[in-house]
């Protein structure tokens, strides 16, 4: 593990403004700054809390019981520094100036007079919980700076994986294809111009297999496209095969043909791409 | 932090072990010779690399030389335990490659332009290559009608990857649309749950709506 | 390509060590089950990657249990020479950031405005934007209040990312306290500076004035 003491200090010295170059690792005794660096220092600061801590602490008072009067003058005239250099004066600085007069002018007024709550709230307690707050959460975030982060302080290892995976291929249930199919029909209602006829799947798929069987044979004997559409000859496939020729007709996908009557039925299909391979 | 400082051979060997772990590229001999202050010639890093290469003999990673420079990466014997890893979701179709694929299958054999009648739309090629090429549908013939349109229908293939025995037992049409007139029909989803079964309601989720 | 049959226990050590240094991810010990067809009660696998872990003490990388399961990353100590192969150096966060980020770390859910409240200054959307991408803090939910504003929290990839098995495992703030009720229970900044430790006295500038 790392120490993290090194760490938070390294962390620290980004913090310290730099002035020509030095970093100056502690900020002045006093409120003397020096003019060309005032800018500087408010930007080391992260905002009024952050410059209260540091005259509290610079002065080494108990932020329990913080004397009102010397913070707000010492808070005052480093706004009034800052205002005179013509800095843009954040909002938050003149409002925590602004509860300082506040806090200072209520310590001046008589105490009220005991209630049942018990002692009456100190006019600090507020700032004091804020402050105490806001330099814990300070103290935090240089213990989670301090740790070693990804990236920064180590690094993952993840090694090349040398092989190319196989493609995986999308699959597909039949419930996939139900979905898509009612997907088509409610498209198909909307438009209502197409109508999907009802009919047995099987012939469609004897219809299939009958071309498959046809292609590139040229003229087949009609008895033979029983064989080619069903390896299992049974009454109702081969009365499925028959639809299926006699639909494949209609629609033009095969041709049949009889010399005269009672001489044999040939059967080819509609497909010049196939003769031409044949011939 | 605590710097380390290298001394032994072994030292060097374990901060350019470290190194090339953490690599995200193969990193040539020169790019690795920034990682010391000392400098070895090149018989001396070969031998480093050498040596670091037989540390890994009959381990599930491997150093190996590139033409860009030496990386580490997992040897190929151990890949089959390394897919179980990959948890990425499953690929899945486009919703046109499904729904030509639903007409090829319930309207076989169909062209081009009758599939492009049904969805109302144009069928990219890609859509009847991708089909195509996962071996489910094949052209089996041509319409004789101008232009001689190819007709698509399913494959063998397609049925043994559904594990079906043959089209019929595709879901049956006229139950789906049964089932959407239904659905469409009335509002009430009780109806549909006395004429239905069980099996035919978790089917299609029109019904259920 | 031969596939390698697992027997001993030093063989499913190597195919784990190959599947743990390959991941882009911290593995959860349910994903690396998946790794073996053999079923390994937790014991077991609580053994076999200690043993791995033991396996690696004194190199220069090491495998950590994080939030989100197991990894192998660099040890810290050896950056120093790991970063002289890196062409940028990665930002170091500003104190504006890093404050945010212990707010959200200790006192999430919290809002900008709760954020604002304690540090005395208005939040830059663009250090919220940092914590974000980074992946480190995201909204969790909206406080019921005008304007609903955001709630932030920090993620498993900020624990992930700072080797943290869980929020707990923070530097408590309890010791931090400790610290300030010292340095405010005495005017001396001396004895602050022989009880605190370095870290605690470079913490604060007010402190070394």
């Amino acid at each position: 593990m790392t120490d993290p003491g090194t760490a938070a200090a390294h962390e620290n010295e980004s913090h310290f403004p730099k002035v020509y170059g030095e970093t100056l690792r502690t900020l002045p005794r006093d409120l003397y700054i020096p003019p060309d660096a005032l800018e500087i220092y408010l930007d080391a600061f992260e905002g009024p809390l952050d410059l209260l801590l540091y005259l509290i602490r610079k002065a080494n008072v108990n932020i329990l019981d913080i004397p009102m009067a010397p913070l707000t003058r010492q808070y005052l005239e480093y706004v009034e520094a800052m205002r005179k250099r013509n800095l843009e004066l954040a909002a938050e600085y003149l409002l925590m100036a602004a509860m300082l007069l506040e806090i200072k002018s209520r310590m001046l007024l008589p105490r009220p007079a005991k209630t049942d709550a018990g002692e009456p709230e100190d006019p600090r307690a507020e700032l004091v919980r804020r402050l105490l707050e806001y330099e814990r959460m300070k103290l935090a975030a240089l213990r989670i700076d301090a740790l070693p982060q990804a990236n920064r302080d180590y690094q993952w290892v993840s090694v090349w994986i040398s092989d190319q995976v196989a493609e995986r291929l999308p699959e597909v249930s039949l419930h996939d294809l139900q979905v898509a199919w009612l997907a088509l029909m409610k498209q198909a209602k909307m438009k209502a111009h197409h109508k999907v006829r009802r009919e047995e799947l099987s012939v469609r798929e004897y219809m299939g297999s009958i071309l498959r069987g046809l292609r590139g044979r040229g003229y087949v004997v009609f008895e033979d496209l029983f064989e080619v559409a069903a390896g299992h000859s049974t009454v109702a496939s081969l009365v499925v095969s028959f639809l299926a020729v006699l639909e494949l007709a209609r629609e033009k996908l095969i041709e049949i043909t009889q010399s005269e009557a009672l001489a044999p039925i040939y059967v080819k299909c509609c497909d010049v791409d196939d003769l031409a391979v044949q011939a | 932090m605590s710097t380390i400082s290298l001394y032994k051979p072994e030292d060097f060997k374990i901060v350019l072990e470290a190194a090339l772990l953490a690599a995200s590229e193969p990193m040539p001999l020169a790019e690795l010779k920034k990682l010391f202050d000392q400098e070895f010639d090149d018989d001396t890093w070969r031998t480093l690399l050498d040596d670091l290469r037989r540390d890994w003999s009959g381990r599930g990673i491997e150093l190996t030389q590139l033409a860009t420079g030496w990386r580490f990466q997992t040897r190929p014997e151990y890949q089959v335990f390394l897919d179980r890893l990959r948890n990425e979701k499953p690929p899945r179709y486009s919703r046109a490659v499904m729904e030509t694929l639903a007409i090829i299958a319930y309207r076989q054999p169909v062209s081009r332009g009758d599939i492009e009648d049904i969805r109302g739309v144009a069928v990219s090629p890609n859509v009847l290559k991708t089909l195509e090429a996962r071996g489910w549908v094949d052209v089996v013939g041509h319409r004789d009608a101008p232009g001689r349109p190819a007709l698509y229908a399913t494959t063998k293939k397609f049925l043994d990857d559904l594990s079906l025995r043959s089209l019929s037992e595709l879901p049956p049409l006229t139950e789906i649309e049964r089932v959407m007139d239904l659905a469409e029909q009335t509002d009430e989803t009780n109806r549909v749950a006395e004429t239905g079964t069980a099996e035919e309601q978790s089917a299609t989720p029109a019904e259920q709506a």
